[in-house]
C-alpha cells in the first residue's frame, strides 16, 4: 500500500518533536477527521534553520509531516512557501490516492507556521491558494 | 527489526481455512467436477455432496436442510433476506427495522431500500453497543415487515438479546432477520429457539473458505430470489454451485459447532488475559463493547492521543495483525459507525485497536502483543501534539 | 455392463479444474488467507494476487485492469449488468433488447425487469439461432437503453456477430452487454474492437473453479451496484474477496486464451469427426445450430423418435456424460427455448443431444461415443411408439 | 435422482414390444411434452393374460410402462383399474416429484387399454377419476 519511501519516513521519521521558543509554529487538522499537524519552525535572517513536526494520525500523516519539514529545512521563507503537497507526495515516492490530504495537510502546516512567523514580525501574511481546511480526501476510486 | 512469527489476531476480518477443510474440497476441485444440475453418475456425486453439507449447516442451526440456500457469501446473503422480503412484502408495508451497529452489507442495502420507497429505522444502541428492546417495540408500527438486527457485532463483538428480539418480532408477525456472520462457532445458535426467519452466514469467518456463505431461510417465508438465471438451489438461487465452496462450508460449520464451549473457554482466557495486560500496562485507554456480552475473541480498545492505522503499521512490523476503527484505514473521513454509535468522540474512535483471537493463537501470541503493545503506543504517543506525558 | 473410462463431452455445463490452476490456487487456500483489506503484510499479498489475477483478465479481453470487476459467477455478472444498467438509466429510458435464446440469468433477469416496469424485446433467431440485425435495427426505439446479446450459445454453440451489433449499438448511443460465458477460450475476444460495454464470464467454463467470475463494465458506463456492503472491488461489489477462486481464475483464462487457435483445431478435428461419424450411422438424425459459425467443440443433434433423457441415462451406462435440450431433465413440459427458437418442433426438440468436447477428450472417447451412441439409440427407437423401422 | 427399482426397470424393460391383434389398446401423452406411452392388452376371461408397452419418453416414463405392465398381467380388468399411478411409483420404490406424471400416465394408458376393450366389446366404458390429459408435473420445489 505505502511506498517504500513513506515506510521509511514512518519508521524513522526525521525531526520529530518541538521546537522550544520557535519562531513559527502551525497547527492543522482536527481531532475529528484523525489528523492534526503541528509544526514548529526556527527562523533565521528569513530561513529555515530547524523544523519539527509532531503529528497524531495514519503513517501517511506522519511521513508526510516528516518529509515536509526534511524539505523546508535550510530553505528561504519564499522558498520554503513553494514547497507544494504534491512536491511532497513526491519526494515519498508517491501516496495512494485516498491518503493525498495527509500531503495537503503538511503544505498546510507548514503554510501557517510561516505565516504565524510573519504576522508575529509585523509582516502581511501571504495568501494560501485554498483556504485552510477545504481539502477533502480521495474518493478512492 | 526483528520479524516474529505471525501473531495473527483478526480473526473478525477472515480466518485461515482449517486444514482438514482445505483437504474436503480438495476432491471437488480435482477430479470430483461435475456440475450437479447433470444427469450422469459424476454429477450425482456432486449433488450428494451439496445436500451433505446442507444437511451439516441444518443441524448446526437447529434448522431443516430444505431451508439452508448456498450463496456466495455474508453479503448476498444480507442483501438476499433484505431486499428479498423487502420487495415481496411491500404490498404488507413498507416499514424495516434494523440497528446503527450492522455491517455496511445490511446497511448500504437499507439505504438502497431507502432510495426504493422503504422506510428504515435505524435502532440506536447504548454505550456497551446493545439495541434497546423498549426502543425496537417503539419503533413497529403496521407497516414494518422486517426486523434485522446482527447476532453480534463485528467490531466491538457485543452480543445482542436476540431470542427476546425473535419473541417481539413473532409476537407482531414481523419477519426477523440476523447477521450471524460473526456468531457462527462463537455462540449456540438455535433458529426455532430464537424465532429467527431468515439468518446469513460466511464460512470464511469459520475457518472455511472465502466466497461461500448462506442464508436460512424459515419454510414458508414470503423473499423474492436475489439472482435470476437456472434452477439451482430449489429455484431460488441461480448460478452453478460452487460445489468445492459448498463442501468446504460444511465440513467447517462441522468443526466450528461441534464443541463450542471448550473451544470458547480457550480463547477466552487468552482474550482476558491480553485484555488484563493491556489495561494494566496502558494508562488513558478504555475497552470498547460490552464487558460480558461479547464474542469470546473480542478485544476492541480505544488508546487515546494517537491513531489507529500508524498503530497497525507499526504492529504489523512486529509480525501482529490487527485492525482499527478508524477512517484512515477505509479512505473516509468518518470513523466507525458502530464506535460512534456506542458514543466515542471521533479522536477516541480514531484510537481503536481491534484485536480478535481465535484458532490461530497461543498463550506465546499474547505475550508477544502485551510486550510490543505499550512500545508501540508510548513511540506513537511520543509522536501526538494531543498527548501530554503528565496528562 | 463393462464401465470404460469417463468420456467426459459435457464441457459446456462445466470443466475440470486445470491441475496448474488448482496448484495456482491452494496457497490462498491455505497459508495466503489475508483479508485483502486489511493492512497487513499478508494482506498485500492477497491484494497483490487479486489485481494480477485482474490483469490477466484485462489482457484476455483486450481491456483495462481497472475495468474488470469480480463476481461469484456468470449468473451474477448477467445479472449485474442488467439490472444495474437498467436501474441506473432509467431516466434516459426503459428499452431493453435481447434474443429468445440467450441463458436464463438473462431472460429470467429480463422477465424480472419487465415486472419493475421495463420492456424488453426478444429478437427472434433464424434456424441456425442467429440474430438477424435488421430486426435488431428495427426494435431500437428511443427508449432503449441496453442490447444484450449472448457471444456464443450454451446449447447449439451458435456465434453471433457480435461486432457488427457492437457497432449498431454504437451507433445509437446504446450500451452493449454480452454473455460470453461459452466464448472465453472459443473465440479470440477484444471490447475494443467489438464495442462492448459490459461482458459476463464464469472460470468454470474455460477450466477454471466453479463460483467465480466477472464482468468487465467499460469506463464510464453508468451501472448500479447488484451487491451492496463493503468498498470491495473499488466499491462496486461489496463482499470479502473469494481469493483463490479469483486467482484461480487469472490463471484459467491465462492457459484458455494462451493459444485459442491450435487448441480449438484439435478439438473442432475431434468434434468433426465425431458429427460425421453420427450423420453417417444413425438415419433420421439432424445438426441443430450453424455449420460454421458454431464453438469448436459444440454438437447438438436431434434424433427423432426418441427423448432426450433416455438417451442420456444409457449413455451414462456406458461412462459417456452428455446432456439434452429435453424438458425432461428440468421438470417443466417445454423442451430448449433455444431448440424452439430454431423453429424445431417439440418432439424433435425433446431427441435432442448435445455433446460438447474439450480438454478432456481424446480421440478415443470420441471412438467410444461412435461404437455406443448408434446402439443406444436404435434401442430406444426400438422402444418407441413413435417408430417404426421402414420410415 | 433414480432408484435402482427405477434403474432396472428402464435397463432391462419387462414387456416392451406390441402385442398382434391385442384386445385392448391405450395410447397416451403427447410428443408435444415429451411421453407417449401405447400399452396393449391381451385379455381372456375378462383377465389380462398379456401386456406389453411402448414408449417415447424418459427413463421415469419407461420404468413406469415398464412397471405397469408388470402390475396388471394376470389381475381382472376391476383389480386392473384399481393399480393407481401410486402403486406403479410405490412399486419402482419412488420417483422424483418432478417425475410423477410419467406414473399417471401409465395408470390413464392400462386404463384406456381396458375401455378401448370394455367399448369395442359392447360395454359401458369406465369413468377416470381425473380425465385424461389433466396432470401436470410437479414444480420441482
Ligand atoms: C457482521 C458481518 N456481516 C456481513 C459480512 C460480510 O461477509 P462477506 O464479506 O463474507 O460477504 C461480514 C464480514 O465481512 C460481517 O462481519
Ligand atoms: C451462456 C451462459 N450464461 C450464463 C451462465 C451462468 O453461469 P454460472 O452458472 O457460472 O453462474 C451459463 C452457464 O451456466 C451459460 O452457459
Amino acid at each position: 500500500m505505502y511506498s517504500e519511501k513513506v515506510m521509511d519516513h514512518f519508521m524513522n521519521p526525521r525531526n520529530m518533536g518541538e521546537i522550544e521558543n520557535a519562531d513559527g509554529i502551525g497547527e492543522v487538522g482536527n481531532p475529528v477527521c484523525g489528523d492534526i499537524m503541528k509544526i514548529s519552525l526556527k527562523i533565521e535572517d528569513n530561513r529555515i534553520v530547524d523544523a519539527r513536526f509532531k503529528t497524531f494520525g495514519c503513517g501517511a500523516a506522519i511521513a508526510s509531516s516528516s518529509m515536509a519539514t526534511e524539505l523546508v529545512k535550510g530553505k528561504t521563507l519564499e522558498e520554503a512557501w513553494e514547497v507544494s503537497n504534491k512536491a511532497v507526495a513526491e519526494a515519498l515516492e508517491g501516496l495512494p490516492p485516498i491518503k493525498m490530504h495527509c500531503s495537503v495537510l503538511a503544505e498546510e502546516g507548514i503554510h501557517k507556521a510561516i505565516n504565524e512567523y510573519r504576522i508575529k514580525n509585523g509582516l502581511e501574511p501571504w495568501e494560501e491558494k485554498t483556504p485552510y481546511g477545504e481539502h477533502t480526501p480521495g474518493d478512492g476510486a | 527489526m526483528e520479524k516474529k512469527r505471525l501473531v495473527y489476531m483478526d480473526h473478525a476480518a477472515t480466518t485461515m481455512t482449517h486444514s482438514e477443510v482445505v483437504r474436503t474440497m480438495m476432491p471437488y476441485l480435482n477430479e470430483r467436477f461435475g456440475n450437479p444440475s447433470s444427469i450422469y453418475g459424476i454429477a450425482h456425486e456432486s449433488k450428494e455432496a451439496i445436500e451433505s453439507a446442507r444437511q451439516k449447516v441444518a443441524k448446526a442451526l437447529g434448522a431443516d436442510a430444505q431451508e439452508i440456500y448456498f450463496t456466495a457469501g455474508g453479503t448476498e446473503s444480507d442483501n438476499w433476506a433484505l431486499k428479498g422480503v423487502a420487495f415481496a412484502n411491500k404490498k404488507k408495508g413498507n416499514h424495516i427495522i434494523t440497528t446503527k451497529i450492522e455491517h455496511h452489507a445490511v446497511l448500504h442495502t437499507c439505504q438502497y431500500l431507502e432510495k426504493q420507497g422503504f422506510e428504515v429505522t435505524y435502532l440506536p444502541v447504548d454505550a456497551y453497543g446493545i439495541v434497546d428492546l423498549s426502543e425496537l417495540e417503539k419503533a413497529i408500527t403496521d407497516q414494518t415487515i422486517l426486523i434485522s438486527v446482527m447476532y453480534a457485532n463485528n467490531e466491538i463483538g457485543t452480543i445482542q438479546p436476540i431470542a427476546e428480539i425473535g419473541k417481539i418480532a413473532s409476537e407482531h408477525e414481523i419477519y426477523f432477520h440476523t447477521d450471524a456472520v460473526q456468531a457462527i462457532g462463537n455462540i449456540p445458535i438455535d433458529v426455532e429457539a430464537a424465532n429467527i426467519d431468515l439468518l446469513s452466514f460466511s464460512a470464511h469467518k469459520f475457518y472455511g473458505p472465502k466466497g461461500i456463505g448462506g442464508l436460512y431461510i424459515r419454510k414458508g417465508t414470503r423473499i423474492d430470489n436475489l439472482l435470476h438465471g437456472g434452477g439451482q438451489e430449489r429455484k431460488r438461487r441461480a448460478g452453478t454451485e460452487n460445489i468445492a465452496g459448498i463442501v468446504g462450508l460444511g465440513k467447517a460449520i462441522e468443526l466450528a459447532t461441534a464443541d463450542i464451549d471448550s473451544h470458547n473457554l480457550r480463547i477466552r482466557a487468552m482474550r482476558d488475559r491480553l485484555l488484563a495486560g493491556i489495561l494494566g500496562q496502558i494508562p488513558h485507554t478504555r475497552l470498547n463493547g460490552h464487558q460480558e456480552k461479547r464474542l469470546p475473541g473480542n478485544l476492541n480498545i480505544s488508546f487515546e492521543y494517537i491513531e489507529g492505522e500508524s498503530m497497525l503499521l507499526l504492529l504489523d512490523q512486529y509480525g501482529i495483525c490487527g485492525s482499527t476503527g478508524s477512517a484512515c484505514t477505509s479512505g473516509s473521513l468518518e470513523p466507525s459507525h458502530v464506535l460512534l454509535a456506542i458514543g466515542l468522540p471521533h479522536e477516541i474512535a480514531h484510537g481503536s485497536l481491534r484485536l480478535t483471537l481465535g484458532d490461530a493463537n497461543r498463550e506465546e501470541d499474547v505475550d508477544c502483543v502485551l510486550e510490543v503493545l505499550p512500545k508501540v503506543v508510548e513511540r506513537l504517543r511520543s509522536m501526538s501534539p494531543l498527548y501530554r506525558p503528565d496528562q
